[in-house]
């Protein structure tokens, strides 16, 4: 089953090709992952993907809806979500509001209504338990530690229920600890029905836990597959190492 | 929070009202209120009439003061601006209690400030709105203390104008006037009466007080090469204009203008290009009214210089409150008094340093301004004829 | 219908306003590019020079463009100061923002002390070269007017050569390019932000003399000035020298011959149109390049 | 003064504190109610001395005084609407407040509307014209928003001196007393109460956006705009209809201003200065709070009095104005409201049950005390120091 596609994705700064025509397509239910050496585009992509750039050309498809120049807003509503490549939270905002932030009422009514429903609240008090820093709630953001913000950049994601996931990332700066706990709730999360699409260097861990890899080099990808045959692309090993 | 901000509020509402007390408006002085534009647009002339006042009050304070009370002159800052002087004329009023109040300077601020005084019921004599709207408003207490309004001061260039031969007289006029009740009214008033003549408008400009590019303006008077200028002028916007016009070398047969060419650093601000420039004026300190030889002469020992326009208007200003309260016998704010100030002005001739003054219904005066003009290098009276010191110079030389 | 000769007098008269607003825009630009600061006291700096040129003719008679000498270096370390000590302590997730208040504030106590030391009235120099001018084809051109003109001109191509060929410019091209990635190469940042700042300064102290010369002076005068140029700058580009002296020259030159037929202050109104339209149909501006698109 | 959070953080807070992990976090319940009854004390003193000041003010001027006041306070709160809640700096705010004036004005002069109804049409009018430029001014970031705000003021400050026929040009208007005939004194009473209720009206819409979801959404725009669109905020349509509610309370304030003072100056209405003060009011007295505006009104309204009385003749409250907003910039960024309570609670030792954030300091010590109940969480500070 097809989830999230693109065709034809180019983009350009200045002068400067970033997206060279990008046809590519990640299969739903998945762990998919990107990668590619520094400068390949991969950051320039999840952009365009999530509207934060708009593309100078190509077609963004998800589940069949056509996406292509919707503002971000749009596209999370959609179900898709996203992390940042350096974590960003809310930093003065307390860890509870930081996830009812991710609550999108539909209805004037819902907009005007307490924002502090205790519904909601449960929701988020949940996914901060499963996260592990459900203690921390009445905290502000900004007094967290790194690992502690990437959780809740985490919770707040999932807090607005996207069915897709992509994280810029996710195991950047963080200890090796830290990243089995993603790891497993990655997995948890992807057994839960959810998709992901994972930006990361980490390659150890983009090994063992993606199903599907796709690998950029110069705004364009060069090879797609699940880790077995990704580890053995001759491509691939050139374009990491220069060759 | 709602404590801080409570007591803040007690605060500063009642930290008003100890902290400046109330002037003693006691019987041994008369206490009379004055805002005036010491700083901001108008801060030149404001110091003017702040001289002007101040002259007045040691006068009379010299010869034993009013109805034998000192009086006091309370002068506050209004910075040019309209909010302010409506909130200086409720403090001196409602709160330092003072007995009299004068008017301040600019038609922009008299109205407002008209306004406060005949909502208080308190007589209000004012040294500088001219301009048509000070009297349309309906105010029963206001009073304008110079010789004629704004659209009458260049009656007699008018007049004058209008008697050459058909063939000396100017063909086509070009008008510039700031957007300022008393300047534009100046210009307009004599627009009116040309143009009522047949003399054509060849330009008619109307430009914001805070202008300093002029040469647009210049050009398109230069282009249409008018026989005459008149420029509706405060001070700089007349100087800036008359460089434009010579940097454009534009030559006109008369060029008019009011309030700049009167000032004193004129001559210099142009280059001393002035001979034949025309402005209107209300005062002169040759006049030989009585109490002008010792307004000019107690002026000139107090401030170490001759008195000017607005110097004089204030100092008329003083005269004709006086004459009031020495009619009335009384100065306070009580209504009774006002009410008698105010119907002796209606009814009464008052002698000033601009020569008798009397109102109409509105608070009019009904005289009219001498024409100057600059001749040999110096500014003099050369209309209207019974008045002049030198001969109307017509066409005027290049500058 | 206007005459030619109206016409073509409106055509130099738009000519030389638009070089000085070239070059008072072209500093805007800099600290814009170096920082993403909005500097709202460019202006009352303007207005600042152009006092100081003033106030040292009257008192010691000497030509305004004589203060050139003293006010360039002066304005120029005052801009680096500006950089250094206040600039760089905000914080950066709110820069943009605060450095507007923060320079908005600067312009405020110029304004204030201004009018302490000089008060409100206004002033004018006063020269025996005011009122004359020369004839070109039947148009005038004040020579105040063309001092000041070949005083922004000289100004403008020197900051040009200074930014394209100099080992200096080159750094500064790089941090406003990118500013991490200059880092990285052994570009002191910090130091190359403090020069242009004092650079850009510098703009505003020519600019300020050349005004001098033929315009009149007061202290709240500087918001005449900000409004056309922060409009200047985005139709420009934010961040492109080039498109802000492109668009300098274009708007001053609109406004003159719109003043023809209209009065004065509606003809001003241009550059806010343009504004406002570029803003709504083009953010980027019409001349710039990449850095508008973020802001 | 979070008055939106106090009671649902404290209980909620007790609620899920399970066992010892939240215990220094959590205040008791007595002290909360003593903190409550401290609460509605204070607003029965303040609303009694809002009530009983025109009757026992030592003179018609302090009236006149507390208009003034009260004038600053709408606007700063107004302001606050878009600059509290977005983070979005504008500096034209003047404008609205001018074309509110204006337009009433010239609804009851050239339309011949009743003087109420002209200000709330005014109002509505300049609604619908803060959509375009919002439109212009919030479809791009930070900078151009700025420039738009303070091009907004110099634009209509243009159109409005220059458009002689239709608004006055310089010479500006009178507008009609809406009660003619009324004395000064009683005047003055009348609006001081319209004001008030104003005031009360923008703090209650304060307060009622501050506590919806979409009062969060705004905040998070505020916070990160990147990541609130990435979560599915609309920010730009938020941030349009915030904008457009700023720009009407603006405007009702500025024209019921104009049927109180009477007398319209193009200068003064449309003054980047007027701006300036709402911005500098509303950052001094701490923009997330909701009476932070209206203490920061009062603080710089009464400064401004004090000052010109003191002071009269001479520009400074420019540079006094200029220097506090550069030290309010640079050095409290927040305003005073934190400022005081961290030196209140400095004093008192610990009686914050209304804070809801918790410190740095507090945190480090909830989870020591926490201790090892929470495995994940000894594991992510561990991480901290590496």
């Amino acid at each position: 089953m097809s989830g999230l596609e693109i065709t034809g994705l180019s983009k350009s700064f200045g002068g400067v090709c970033a997206l060279d025509d990008v046809s590519v397509a990640f299969p739903h239910g998945k762990i998919n992952a990107l990668i590619g050496p520094n400068g390949s585009g991969k950051t320039t992509f999840f952009n365009c993907v999530t509207g934060m750039i708009r593309a100078d050309s190509g077609r963004i498809t998800y589940r069949g809806q056509d996406l292509t120049g919707r503002p971000p807003h749009r596209i999370a509503r959609a179900g898709i979500g996203r992390s940042f490549q350096l974590c960003r939270v809310f930093p003065r905002m307390t860890v509870l509001d930081n996830l009812l932030c991710a609550v999108q009422p539909r209805t004037l009514r819902a907009k005007a209504g307490r924002s502090h429903s205790r519904a909601e609240t449960e929701r988020a008090r949940h996914w901060l338990t499963r996260m592990g820093i459900d203690h921390l709630e009445r905290a502000e953001a900004q007094n967290l530690s790194w690992g502690q913000q990437k959780l809740l950049e985490l919770a707040g994601v999932l807090m607005s229920e996207p069915e897709t996931i992509l994280l810029d990332e996710p195991a950047g700066g963080v200890n090796p600890a830290l990243i089995d706990r993603i790891c497993a709730l990655v997995s948890e999360l992807n057994a839960e029905g959810r998709t992901f699409l994972v930006v990361e260097h980490n390659m150890d861990l983009v090994m063992s836990l993606s199903h599907h890899i796709v690998v950029f080099d110069r705004g364009w990808p060069i090879a797609e597959g699940p880790p077995s045959a990704i580890r053995s692309d001759e491509k691939v090993l050139g374009a990491y190492l220069g060759v | 929070m709602a404590t801080v901000s409570a007591l803040a509020a007690t605060f500063a509402l009642g930290g008003c009202g100890g902290g400046a007390g109330s002037e003693g408006s006691g019987d041994d002085t008369i206490t009379i209120g004055v805002s005036l534009p010491l700083t901001g647009d108008f801060a030149e002339p404001g110091k003017g009439v702040e001289r002007g006042y101040k002259a007045w009050a040691k006068i009379v304070n010299d010869k034993g003061g009013l109805l034998g009370r000192k009086v006091e002159l309370k002068i506050l800052d209004d910075q040019s601006n309209a909010d302010r002087v409506v909130s200086d004329y409720e403090q001196l009023i409602g709160k330092d209690e003072v007995d009299l109040v004068f008017g301040p300077f600019s038609t922009r601020l008299v109205v407002p400030s008209a306004r406060v005084a005949e909502e208080y019921g308190m007589l209000f004599v004012e040294p500088a709105g001219a301009a048509p709207e000070v009297f349309e408003q309906g105010f029963k207490n206001l009073f304008y203390a110079a010789p004629a309004v704004a659209n009458d001061h260049y009656n007699h260039l008018a007049e004058y104008i209008l008697a050459l031969p058909a063939d000396q007289r100017p063909k086509s006029v070009a008008y510039s006037a700031m957007d300022d009740p008393f300047a534009q009214g100046t210009a307009y008033g004599l627009k009116d009466k040309l143009e009522a003549a047949g003399i054509k408008t060849a330009v008619d400009e109307v430009y914001p007080p805070n202008t300093t590019d002029f040469g647009p303006i210049a050009a398109k008077i230069a282009d249409s090469k008018a026989d005459m200028v008149v420029g509706g002028s405060q001070y700089q916007d007349g100087v800036n204009l008359i460089v434009a016009l010579q940097q454009l070398n534009y030559q006109p047969k008369i060029a008019a203008f009011s309030t700049a060419p009167t000032s004193p650093e004129f001559a210099e601000a142009i280059g001393n290009k002035t001979e034949g420039v025309l402005a209107p004026t209300g005062y002169t300190q040759k006049a030989d009214y009585p109490s002008n030889k010792e307004f000019v002469e107690k002026y000139t020992e107090q401030f170490g210089k001759a008195p000017e326009e607005d110097e004089a208007n204030a100092y008329t200003t003083g005269q004709v409150v006086a004459a009031a309260v020495e009619a009335a016998k009384c100065a306070s704010q009580d209504e009774e008094c006002q009410a008698k100030l105010i119907e002796f002005l209606r009814g009464n001739e008052v002698e000033t340093v601009v020569g008798p003054l009397k109102w109409d219904d509105k608070g009019r005066p009904q005289s009219a301004h001498m024409i100057q003009q600059w001749v040999d290098g110096e500014i003099q009276i050369v209309l209207p004829e019974e008045q002049k010191e030198a001969d109307f110079v017509f066409p005027k030389p290049k500058w | 219908m206007p005459s030619a000769g109206l016409v073509f007098q409106s055509v130099l008269l738009g000519l030389l306003l638009g070089g000085l607003y070239a070059l008072l825009a072209a500093g805007l630009t800099l600290y814009f590019g170096i920082m993403r600061v909005v500097m709202i006291a460019h202006s009352a700096f303007l207005i600042l020079a152009a006092y100081l040129a003033w106030w040292a003719h009257r008192e010691t008679g000497v030509d305004p463009l004589l203060t050139l000498v003293v006010t360039v270096p002066l304005f120029f370390l005052a801009g680096v100061a500006l950089q250094r000590l206040l600039l760089s302590r905000l914080s950066p997730v709110t820069l943009t923002m605060m450095s507007v208040l923060l320079t908005f504030a600067i312009a405020l106590v110029i304004e204030g002390l201004l009018g302490y030391a000089f008060s409100g009235t206004q002033r004018r120099i006063r020269l025996g070269y005011s009122s004359t001018s020369l004839e070109l084809f039947g148009a005038r051109i004040a020579v105040v007017k063309l001092i000041g003109f070949a005083l922004a001109a000289l100004s403008l191509l020197g900051l040009y050569l200074l930014l394209k060929h100099s080992r200096f410019g080159q750094a500064l091209r790089a941090t406003i390019q990118h500013r991490e990635a200059a880092r990285l190469l052994g570009i002191d940042t910090d130091r190359v932000a403090g020069y242009g700042f004092g650079l850009g300064l510098a703009t505003a102290a020519v600019g300020g003399t050349a005004l001098s010369l033929d315009s009149t002076i007061y202290p709240s005068l500087h918001w005449h000035w900000i409004g056309p140029l922060m409009a200047i700058i985005v139709v420009g580009g934010l961040g492109s020298v080039p498109g802000a002296a492109i668009a300098a020259m274009t708007l001053g030159m609109m406004q003159s011959l719109l003043q023809i037929e209209l009065a004065a202050t509606w003809a001003q109104t241009i550059f806010y149109l343009a504004l406002f339209g570029t803003l709504a149909f083009r953010p980027q501006g019409f001349f710039g390049g990449r850095l508008a698109q973020r802001f | 003064m979070r008055s939106d959070s106090e009671p649902r953080t404290t209980t909620s807070g007790s609620r899920t504190g399970g066992g010892g992990r939240t215990g220094p976090l959590a205040a008791p319940i007595a002290r909360h109610r003593v903190a409550l009854g401290m609460k509605l004390l204070l607003y029965a003193v303040a609303l009694t001395a809002l009530f009983t000041f025109p009757d026992v003010a030592p003179s018609r001027y302090e009236v006149t005084v507390a208009i003034t006041l009260l004038n600053y306070a709408v606007l700063a709160t107004a302001w606050n609407f878009v600059g509290g809640f977005t983070g979005y700096i504008s500096l034209g705010h003047g404008a609205f407040a001018g074309l509110g004036a204006y337009g009433t004005a010239l609804l009851v002069v050239k339309a011949e509307l009743p003087s109420f109804p002209a200000l709330f049409a005014a109002a509505a009018l300049v609604g619908l014209i803060a959509v375009p430029v919002g439109y212009a001014a919030l479809r791009v970031r930070g900078a151009s928003f700025v420039i738009v705000s303070i091009a907004l003021v110099l634009v209509l400050l243009l159109v409005f001196q220059s458009w002689a026929s239709f608004t006055g040009g310089s010479r500006g208007m009178v507008v009609p007393r809406p009660f003619p005939g009324m004395l000064r004194t009683e005047h003055h009473r009348v609006f001081y109460f319209l004001f008030a209720a104003l005031l009360a009206l923008a703090l209650v819409t304060w307060w009622l956006i501050d506590r919806s979801r979409f009062g969060l959404g705004l905040k998070s725009i505020r916070e990160d705009e990147d990541k609130a669109q990435a979560l599915g905020t609309p920010t730009f349509a938020y941030k349009l209809v915030v904008f457009v509610v700023s720009a009407v309370f603006t405007a009702l304030a500025g024209g019921l201003y104009a049927l109180w003072f009477g007398d319209l100056d193009p200068v003064f209405q449309f003054s980047i200065l007027s701006g300036a003060y709402m911005v500098l009011m509303a950052l001094l007295g701490g923009v997330r709070h909701l009476y932070g505006p209206l203490l920061g009104a009062l603080v710089v309204g009464y400064a401004l009095e004090y000052s010109k009385l003191e002071y009269g003749d001479t520009p400074l409250h420019l540079v006094t104005a200029g220097l506090l907003l550069a030290v309010v910039v640079l050095f409290m960024p927040d305003g005073v409201i934190p400022a005081v309570r961290g030196l209140a609670a400095r004093f008192l030792g610990g009686g914050q049950s209304s804070i809801r954030e918790v410190t740095a300091a507090e945190l480090l010590h909830g989870q020591r005390a926490a201790g090892s109940a929470a495995p994940p969480d000894s594991r992510t500070r561990k991480e901290v120091s590496s």
